[in-house]
């Protein structure tokens, strides 16, 4: 029996994906659908937010998969470090701009929401503001992997950027969490956990977050595809040259 | 000439994202504020057109040096210099280009900067008018400096310090124009005054730039 | 066409360090510069190129004329070879760039981004500028520099054609060039003198 | 279905169901056409490898 | 190592005054802050710990290239590299005659530019305190960020964009406790704070950033 | 002492340039590598100094024991010629600059900006840093570039005596160094194959 560092073999991992890819694929379309639909069409309002509510079917777990894609790339990131599989490498960065886009879901539908709950759009309340420094993170992940041209030194910087990174996210909650307290209280404004568990809210809201997790798969197993083959036409092309 | 333009934009690009940077370190800067300052508001309210102008003074800044010092490092400099192209007109290109990568993606990316420092409504159109007048000054200004620190090494601080102080007047009109924008004031002598700058200076420091890139350059 | 210095002197960070510099190159020929290391070759091409002024003596040739290059090559690392010498042929508004690359032997390589070229390559795409140009005169500070030897031969062919085209060369160099016709130049003997202790306002010049 | 009424918030919350599902839909068009593009142009490079001999 | 620190501090006084154009650097952010914001004092004063650890921090960025970019240019860095020193030492070295030439004398100036915006008299001293306990994190970090896009073609910008949001905690705190101070309240929190990044980034960081360098090297 | 290298194989910028190059070389004795422009001298010469990993094969001596000079001589402008090579004596541990300074002809220039020297001024003064490191294995990249005749025949003298003192050298070079003593290599061999198609786990390498 094959150890799972099987599929870090890019041939194996570009086989076995292209097999899960359309079910995965129809999954998250169903869930997504469903759950949005479900939560969109057949939900009551809430009686302090009024229909506002709706948009927790986005908001949240768009926040979720935004924390989550960044520890799954961290978790890449160290499996690159530590055992130099390329697919983990190449997985960390097809993942990156997924995260950013949910970071970038989580801030404009919440700063929507924010206008009818808060009268702002934007407060500098601990939350916000650490998902806006995650969102910097992202950006400056991205950008890294595009400035270097060499495939290996870009997967070692931005592993070690992801690595001090994370350390320094944590950091900032932390400090973010510090910095606005006592001064303003955004934070008391949002929901209470026990409240919006209403059962109504909460299984539309299971299903959407089940959408975005499998959405998710499918958009990294493509896309890390997509940066096998990137990266092999680049080997091969290099090669060529060479004559 | 085109060729030139072309040039510095497709480097400007491929060196690492040069349109996305300078709007990143934008936001970073605006992002930091808060931090520093604290949260509430009211006091980001009031500070806002300020620190959005000295902002995007920053990030233009920042990125000055790169106008001619890579040139300079590599030699295109020399060679530019006894090509056909006049130095003035090789410099205004230089300053164009600068002006499209770095100062319009800030003005066109100003107003959700804005949201962040939450300026009131009515002062979003001010800020951007007087962005689009004041930048272009703030790129031959910079352009100015650059070709006066071209031959040193890593000239880059000594480029902030000579270029500063010349982009004060640009500033307090600039900023000046926002905020009276914001506070529902008359804003036309500021503007008047940014566009005669930006004007001003349009049609006189490439001369003084191409003379000093010259003498440098020997 | 015909360059003819007259009386040179050259200065670099304001200490002369040529004097009395002349010499005349034809259409069709070519002027080698000798002299040890930091004698002021360097200086006194960037001088003929008009990139510094003389401080003494007279050119009898206007810049427009010249194509200069210098130990750097200026090249743009991101952009592929191709960019960099079509950029040049644009200013110059010379238009094609085919002759250039053939004459480097750089078709293989014209796509390939400038900065991934080792040291002899890079040169040649520095060299394959001075066919863009178009320009009758040329001016080269050690041109072989890292060229292989087959590489030096290609110069020395595009030299030679520039010179059937009516062209010139101007260029330093310490090693040998494969120029059998090139006339040379010894500089040793245009060394500046030292300055005479109490000529107090000549240390201003 | 019928529109479910969304009373004095339908602006905020239909603005923010277009936003969110306009970026998803974006990252997954961008996200397939490159996979496409690239797919093709590697098999492209392959096949010329094999055929002219370079190996 | 000495030799090393040696060599960097003379080569930073040399390239055109490494010590006064930080200090200068500072002293035109702070002077332009009033331009921007208006004249108001008690505005300023409210707004002086955190614009005063901004200006810190952006002087100390600008400068952040100069460590390692010169170096690789040449090719000493490939020649240190061969050297017996090793390249974690060289790291911590080249971080501190940062700090030494950029941060410290922006924390022996401090206090005048405090007075240019009105901070209170007992804001003085917390802010002087934060600045010397903060900054060394601010150098460290600084240095990863450089070894990190030492290969890149003016990286500049993109190092700024690396940079910035690890700055965030250490600004959050360093301003914090500045502000704290000038308010009269209890500052210990944001100082151990400060000091545990501090030290923490200091024994940590310098690992990666060696790994980083020998990456960029090959 | 002896420099052994087995079946190495190179790679620049994530592509294979040379694949199975062995040879030894032992105390007293020069090696010199050789082949056209961009066939893998410069990467060769780096891989054994260390600075980046080999693809394949191994190099018999670690890194300490090398000193190594590249097509960059990491000098510093605003530093004097003396200061120069103070630094690098004190990172080795070498202390007396004399004799590099004797070797390469460089008293005169001691005193003087780095910045303010001529090209092959500046050449002499990073292969006089070879002389402080004292190491014994010197990995030298086109040394010899930009140098006058004279200054041609001060390296070589160097080299010599720096064999004589049980050191041993490896360079890659295109003119004539003078050294006839020399073994040369031909690396054109040595050009690594493009790759087989098939192979899909190789073009991750
Ligand atoms: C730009 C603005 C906003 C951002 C960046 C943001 C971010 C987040 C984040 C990070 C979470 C955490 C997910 C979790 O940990 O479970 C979250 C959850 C949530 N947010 Fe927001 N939010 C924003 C605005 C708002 C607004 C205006 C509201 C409503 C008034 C709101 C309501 C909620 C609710 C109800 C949750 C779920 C709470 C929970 O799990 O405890 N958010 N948001
Ligand atoms: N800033 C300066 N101040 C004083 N002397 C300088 C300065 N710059 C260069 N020199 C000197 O001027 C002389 C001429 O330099 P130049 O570069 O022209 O020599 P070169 O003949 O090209 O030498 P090489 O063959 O080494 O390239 C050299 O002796 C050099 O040391
Ligand atoms: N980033 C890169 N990607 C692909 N190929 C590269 C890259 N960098 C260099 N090369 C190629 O690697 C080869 C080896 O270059 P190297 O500098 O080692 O050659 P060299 O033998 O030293 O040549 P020269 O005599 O011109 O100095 C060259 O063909 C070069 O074009
Ligand atoms: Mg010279
Ligand atoms: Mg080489």
């Amino acid at each position: 029996m094959a150890s799972i560092w099987r599929y870090a073999n890019p041939r194996k991992f570009i086989e076995t994906t292209d097999r899960v890819l359309p079910w995965v694929s129809t999954a998250a379309l169903a869930a997504l659908v469903a759950g949005l639909a479900w939560g969109f069409f057949f939900t009551p309002d809430d009686y302090r937010q009024g229909s506002t509510v709706k948009i927790i079917y986005l908001h949240v777990p768009a926040a979720l998969m935004a924390i989550n894609i960044w520890i799954m790339m961290l978790v890449a990131s160290l499996v690159w470090i530590v055992r130099r599989h390329h697919v983990s490498a190449l997985a960390a960065r097809a993942a990156a701009p997924v995260g950013a886009v949910m970071t970038v879901i989580a801030l404009v539908t919440g700063a929507i929401w924010g206008q009818p709950m808060w009268g702002t759009w934007w407060a500098w309340d601990p939350r916000l503001t650490s998902f806006l420094i995650l969102f910097l993170f992202y950006l400056g992940y991205m950008a890294l992997w595009a400035a270097i041209e060499n495939d290996d030194t870009a997967a070692d910087l931005t592993s070690v950027l992801c690595l001090v990174g994370s350390v320094f996210a944590l950091l900032s909650r932390y400090a973010v969490n510090f910095w606005n307290q006592g001064l303003h209280q955004g934070a008391s404004l949002s929901l209470d956990k026990e409240e919006h568990v209403a059962d109504v809210f909460y299984y539309p809201l299971l299903l959407c977050i089940a959408g975005f997790v499998l959405l998710f798969i499918a958009l990294v197993f493509l896309r890390t595809q997509t940066e096998i083959r990137a990266r092999r036409m680049r080997a091969l092309q290099a090669r060529e040259r060479l004559g | 000439m085109i060729a030139l333009l072309g040039r510095d934009m497709r480097l400007a690009v491929r060196a690492g994202g040069g349109f996305g940077l300078g709007l990143a370190f934008f936001l970073i800067v605006v992002t930091l504020v808060p931090f520093g300052v604290g949260p509430q508001s009211a006091l980001l309210a009031r500070i806002a057109p300020g620190i959005l102008w000295l902002g995007a003074l920053l990030a233009c800044l920042l990125s000055l040096d790169r106008i001619f010092a890579l040139d300079w490092e590599d030699g295109s400099l020399d060679l530019l210099a006894t090509s056909p192209l006049p130095l003035e007109a090789a410099v205004s290109i230089k300053a164009l280009a600068h002006w499209l990568t770095s100062a319009v993606p800030l003005i066109v990316a100003a107003p959700l900067f804005a949201l962040l420092l939450s300026l009131p409504q009515a002062g979003y159109v001010p800020l951007v008018a007087s962005l689009a007048l004041g930048t272009p000054a703030l790129g031959v200004i910079g352009t100015f400096g650059a070709a006066l620190t071209v031959g040193l090494k890593r000239g880059g601080l000594l480029l902030s310090l000579l270029v500063l102080p010349l982009y004060v007047p640009t500033l307090i009109f600039g900023a000046e124009m926002a905020r009276r924008g914001t506070e529902g004031l008359d804003t036309t002598t500021p503007m008047l005054m940014l566009a005669g700058i930006s004007f001003g200076v349009i049609a006189v420091l490439p001369f003084a730039s191409a003379a000093v890139l010259r003498v440098n350059l020997r | 066409m015909e360059l003819t210095v007259r009386d040179l002197g050259v200065a670099r960070g304001g200490v002369p360090v040529l004097e009395g510099v002349s010499f005349a190159v034809s259409a069709g020929e070519v002027l080698i510069l000798r002299g040890p290391n930091g004698i002021g070759k360097t200086t006194l091409l960037r001088t003929v190129a008009g990139l510094q002024p003389p401080i003494g003596g007279r050119i009898g040739l206007e810049r427009e004329a010249m194509a200069y290059a210098a130990h750097a090559d200026g090249i743009k690392a991101t952009l592929s070879v191709r960019e960099n010498l079509e950029f040049w042929a644009d200013v110059f508004a010379t238009g094609d760039i085919g002759p250039a690359l053939d004459a480097f032997e750089l078709d293989a390589l014209a796509d390939r981004p400038a900065g991934g070229l080792s040291a002899g390559q890079k040169r040649r795409l520095g060299l394959a500028r001075m066919v863009v140009t178009g320009r009758p005169v040329w001016v080269l500070d050690e041109p072989t520099v890292s060229l292989d030897v087959q590489a030096v031969g290609l110069f020395a062919a595009a030299v030679r054609a520039h010179l059937a085209g009516g062209g010139l060369a101007l260029m330093a160099t310490h090693i040998d060039l494969g120029l059998e016709e090139a006339r040379v130049l010894d500089l040793g003997p245009y060394r500046a003198r030292a300055l005479a202790p109490d000529d107090f306002d000549g240390a201003f010049l | 279905m019928m529109m479910p009424e969304l009373g004095k918030y339908a602006g905020a919350v239909l603005s923010s169901y277009a936003v969110a599902i306009g970026l998803i839909v974006a990252l997954i068009v961008v996200s397939v056409l490159r996979a496409r593009r690239v797919k093709r142009d590697l098999e492209e490079v392959e096949n010329r490898g094999r055929g002219n001999g370079t190996h």
